[in-house]
């Protein structure tokens, strides 16, 4: 269709599709500082370059839905509505992180706001996302949709095939969201699949897919509403891929070696918030100004959330072995 | 015997298999956020005939086929318990179970705790163990071992019909993962269950007989013949009393009803039907000599399987696992050379 | 092409198929009836109506190529070279048995023919087929083929995914041969699969594939040949679909509850075995008494295996432990 | 120390990591049939580096990047060794072994006894294990264990930098498949490494530190830390000689030496960083005390992982796995309880 799709989408929601991925940027450039000052620790995996897919999928969800992420997740956490605190005090391993301080920057999760995780094993969710569809088909929670990102790299794991077979056999509402950034830590996609068109794998297993942008939050946002109507309106599961780049390296652990420099700038040259920005700005939807504050809300937000987990408690040492059988019900 | 078993009133015999498929289908009928799934499960009626007849009563969704995925089931399941359903999963056998251990290692067994308490997984996983029926290497492993070795699991083997029946729906009403050991040779075996007892408890071993000269500790397919060989023992030239202990519970293990015994009998013998290198029998022996080392005359007996692949021809395969009169053997040698019988 | 293929094939080769479909029928006819007897015991999977695929793909291998089959493995190992007698006598649990009675029905092996079993971990096998073709490629063999044989249950374990895509990515020498009887155990495809063709599948490895009636030897052999030519040529890695049925219940511990009478009776209807006789004697190539020497010699090749095998010794119960470890090389 | 690091002529100082390396360097230089599969063993230079610069100088073929496809590529590696290849696998960690468990435990484990003695399986597979790097539940387990409890597999640990330097060719010359277990925790230690010892023994254990008191047992990260504790013993107030034993192989045990050992010392402590229950420390105690009953003065001493997934934050972390003052409290209540130092 040819009518403008910033109209169409209207500016406030621009504004804010901006503002969130100003939040997931300054919030993980702030990591990587504490990382170097070792208050965080263990893996760190950065979301920096690929923020437009977070954005535009998370912003569409409803409270109910239920969502499933990797280890590359603060950025999915912090828009599922996960204070920006809970998530930096966990990442500095405090009683009052969002896993207690238990799980790490690997393992976010939120309860309240049905967010599984933070999933450490590659692919290891997907079955779990086709469950939590399939409660929601057998309870008869209409509407409901469980949405699961995962890397390009877990395409290759069994149990992408058998997770996706299952989900398109039971007709199960599911969302599995593709965030396909070219490399698995250092393995091109060329390297780990005979053959490169995702979508035409999921088809293999009748689940409607298609390959969207994901450096440009626009084409995030209207891939992801058609995707979302139609399983809300009981199509059964759906595949998109999102063609995005990781601008740091896999970890902090990760030399960066197996990439050419240029193809890094490359990428950068379509930075996701910067052409959003100028594209917002072009069509008078924002002001360089009202862009500027935008980043310091974001700045203002991810000190606060310094502070509160410095400031936080650990977990007593007694604690140890609390939550490896609970009592009784909870969560879920 | 154990204790519910003695009431008179409602107590019938009935087989193994169908206490389990009793259990399922009143568990299916009383929840219905409660669902079977697994290979063959429905039409099928299940590779042990257990859920025969289940799926014609509560439907396709409700005894749910599944293709061969081990892995994808198993993860589908806890999903659905996450998302407040009360899955039955069905693992055809523990064999096939090392395709799906990933998921039940590192999701089923981890969430509760990486989520620092906010995600209970409230799963229930069946699968038949065991060897004894001439199927060769890749279908007869006895690994309930490495189950009951994963924090954040609880582990079960009924041993008897009652157990069979009962365990089930205490699986069923623990917010943990409970996983279900059903040892394929027991499946025809029938003894009295109590129709009216209740859920039975999931931690706690259980005296099968009462002896003081030697305490034999058992599980699943091992309880039959620790009590065949008892007798052996009390009907042999000088009778020795053996006390025959059915763990029923894997993890946790309930060390207080094997010490209290211990320390009456001053002599243990541990059966298993796994490999014994770093099997089952190895904590048992380590647990009770713990625990009884200043009591015991000799140190803890393991009668356990031999370090083989079991191997199809009958001759090697009884050879290769454990058989009464191995129990009986070991039983009698501790019991001599620690000056025979009280 | 409008050729006569039997007289492409020609009519030697034409009573050499028909003759090794019988020998595999009369061979497994026999086989439950000594289960019955309880001569055979533990699991035991017959392969009566599925003779076709098997005859037809065996005869066109060479010496040097490797073969891997599941449990449904006799016909394979008997057309691959493995004597009736030693294949019986395995069943029999004998020492004299292609595995020393370690194996039993489920896991047929030969070191000398490269027959690599029997195997009984549905799905489990195909990863080793990948390495094979592996070493074949990184040894300079060429020429040399590994053939897999699988059933279509097989297509849901992810096993079988992350088979194909690393064959395909590796472009080794390996023809996949799915047996697809429609059903695993009492499963059908329906049930199994949300995408039903399972061309379609391999095609999204980038492997070409097509589907063939396995009913139908001369058809199995000509799809046979293109694949292999293509492979030995160094095309890579090949699928072939076979479509199939199992006549006999899935074991004989199944009650065959799952499928209707008049589905097994039509399907009967195009028993290979039957259908190939009466083609051959009315294109004149055999005689009708031809035919019944040919039931003749397999009658005897399978009486001569039981007697051999019912004198076979056992192994001694002290060599229990042996072939856990081996002190030096043996086989491959 | 191990008897080979005293020669004085070839022994060189260098990292777990660059011994290991060398190793690989030196097989794949000496054996065309010898190579490296896994995830990111090639340009990336292995996740711990250990592969790093080998794909420059043997190339992709050789050393070869593989999808994330655990089970895939384990079973490429059997299939490869089964057509005259020498692979050797490289799975990222321990964690993801699960993946491929059934490759290892159905197929490579079983080949050869189940083809009656026609198939061996030359197989190397390196995995790094254990925690202690705060990666939290699902990056953090130490299951050698399980492997140790697989007849048809051999498994090795190897602690020390000369080890990791040889015992990868001895792994490479044995004819059945071998797992080696590379503490993460070891890759930047050092220690002498002679390079002209050849291939070490891979089913002894060794007795790296002498003492008469206690017998301390460890494998791979816990023995520096036995080392540790040991020294501390010794430093006490009233000093303790313990005497410390690395186990290097897994499977098969050398219980000999360890029997040796606490024959002289009449205490044991066996120290392992997997949980308490059913790990290898429970083989250990329970072995141990079959061969030294009557010598023990008291019950072996088990020093393991507390029973909950690893935890993410650092000070909980040490609290769930072994520290050296855990087992030098536990070596000197044992010897304080039994009478003191001889
Ligand atoms: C089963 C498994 N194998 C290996 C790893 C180690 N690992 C962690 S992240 C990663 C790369 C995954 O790449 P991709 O799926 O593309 O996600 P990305 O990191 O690019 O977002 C690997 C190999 C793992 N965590 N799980
Ligand atoms: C991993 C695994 N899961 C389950 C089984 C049990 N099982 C044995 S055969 C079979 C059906 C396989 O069907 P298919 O692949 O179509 O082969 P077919 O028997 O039809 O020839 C099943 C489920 C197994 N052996 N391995
Ligand atoms: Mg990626
Ligand atoms: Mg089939």
């Amino acid at each position: 269709m040819n009518t403008d799709p910033l109209a169409e989408i209207g500016d406030e929601y621009c504004r804010r599709l901006l503002q969130d991925m100003i939040r997931i940027r300054v919030f993980e450039e702030r990591c990587a500082e504490l990382y170097g000052q070792q208050k965080i620790r263990g893996f760190l995996h950065l979301y920096i370059g690929e923020e437009a897919i977070a954005t535009g999928v998370m912003n569409l969800l409803e409270p109910h839905d239920a969502v499933l992420a990797t280890y590359r997740e603060h950025g999915h956490a912090l828009l599922r509505g996960v204070s920006a605190s809970s998530i930096m005090a966990e990442m500095f391993g405090r009683a009052t992180g969002c896993s207690g301080g238990r799980g790490g920057s690997m393992h976010l999760f939120d309860e309240t706001t049905r967010f599984f995780g933070g999933n450490a094993i590659v692919g290891g969710h997907l079955p779990l996302a086709v469950g939590l569809g399939l409660a929601d088909q057998m309870l008869g929670r209409r509407g409901q949709v469980t949405v699961c990102f995962f890397g390009e790299g877990a395409v290759a794991e069994g149990e992408f095939h058998e997770a996706l077979n299952l989900a398109a056999l039971w007709h199960v509402p599911v969302l599995f969201v593709c965030e396909n950034n070219r490399y698995a830590m250092g393995t091109s996609l060329r390297s780990s699949e005979s053959q490169l068109d995702l979508a035409l794998k999921a088809a293999s297993y009748a689940i409607p897919a298609w390959s969207v942008d994901g450096m440009d939050v626009v084409e995030v946002t209207r891939a992801t509403q058609r995707a979302l109507a139609s399983v809300r309106a009981g199509g059964g599961p759906m595949f998109v891929e999102f063609q995005t780049y990781r601008f740091r390296a896999h970890s902090m652990f990760d030399p960066d070696l197996y990439r050419s420099r240029d193809e890094v700038e490359e990428w950068k040259q379509r930075d996701p918030i910067a052409t959003f920005s100028a594209r917002l700005v072009a069509a008078d939807v924002v002001g360089e100004d009202e862009i500027e504050s935008m980043w310091e809300f974001a700045r203002d937000e991810t000190e606060e959330a310094v502070e509160v987990a410095d400031a936080a408690p650990l977990e007593p040492i007694d604690t140890l072995e609390d939550h490896v059988l609970a009592s009784e019900e909870v969560g879920s | 015997m154990n204790e519910e078993t003695d009431a008179t009133t409602g107590v019938v015999e009935m087989t193994y298999r169908e206490a389990m498929r009793t259990a399922l289908a009143d568990a299916l009928a009383s929840d219905e956020r409660v669902f079977i799934m697994g290979e063959d499960v429905a039409d099928y009626g299940g590779t042990y005939a257990v859920t025969k007849g289940l799926y014609e009563e509560f439907g396709r969704d409700r005894v749910r086929n599944t293709p061969l995925s081990e892995s994808g089931f198993v993860g589908a399941g806890i999903g659905a318990a996450l998302g407040g359903m009360r899955p039955i999963v069905e693992i055809m056998t523990v064999n096939f179970s090392l395709l799906a251990l990933d998921q039940l290692v590192n999701t089923a067994a981890t969430l509760l705790h990486m989520s620092g308490g906010q995600f209970n997984v409230p799963l229930v996983v069946r699968m038949t163990t065991g060897a004894g029926r001439q199927l060769a290497a890749q279908h007869s492993h006895s690994l309930e071992g490495w189950y009951a070795h994963v924090p954040g699991l609880n582990v079960v083997a009924p041993a008897t019909p009652h157990d069979a029946r009962w365990m089930l729906p205490a699986a069923l009403a623990d917010p943990n993962p409970v996983i279900i050991f059903e040892h394929s040779g027991l499946y025809n075996e029938s003894g009295p269950v109590d129709l009216g007892a209740g859920p039975a408890n999931l931690d706690r071993a259980d005296v099968r007989r009462r002896g003081d000269d030697v305490t034999i500790v058992a599980s699943a397919g091992m309880v039959a013949k620790a009590l065949r060989a008892a007798e052996d023992l009390a009907a042999g030239a000088n009778p020795i009393a053996a006390e025959v202990v059915d763990l029923r519970s894997l993890r946790p293990l309930d060390i207080d009803t094997l010490a209290e015994s211990v320390q009456r009998t001053h002599r243990a013998v541990v059966v298993d039907e796994g490999w014994r290198t770093g099997g089952l029998n190895a904590e048992l022996a380590a647990s009770i000599t713990e625990r009884c080392f200043w009591t015991l005359d000799a140190p803890v007996a393991r009668v356990a399987g031999r370090e083989v692949p079991i191997p199809y021809a009958k001759h090697l395969e009884d050879a290769a696992i454990p058989q009464v009169d191995d129990i009986t053997e070991a039983a009698a040698r501790l019991v001599a050379e620690t000056g025979g019988p009280t």
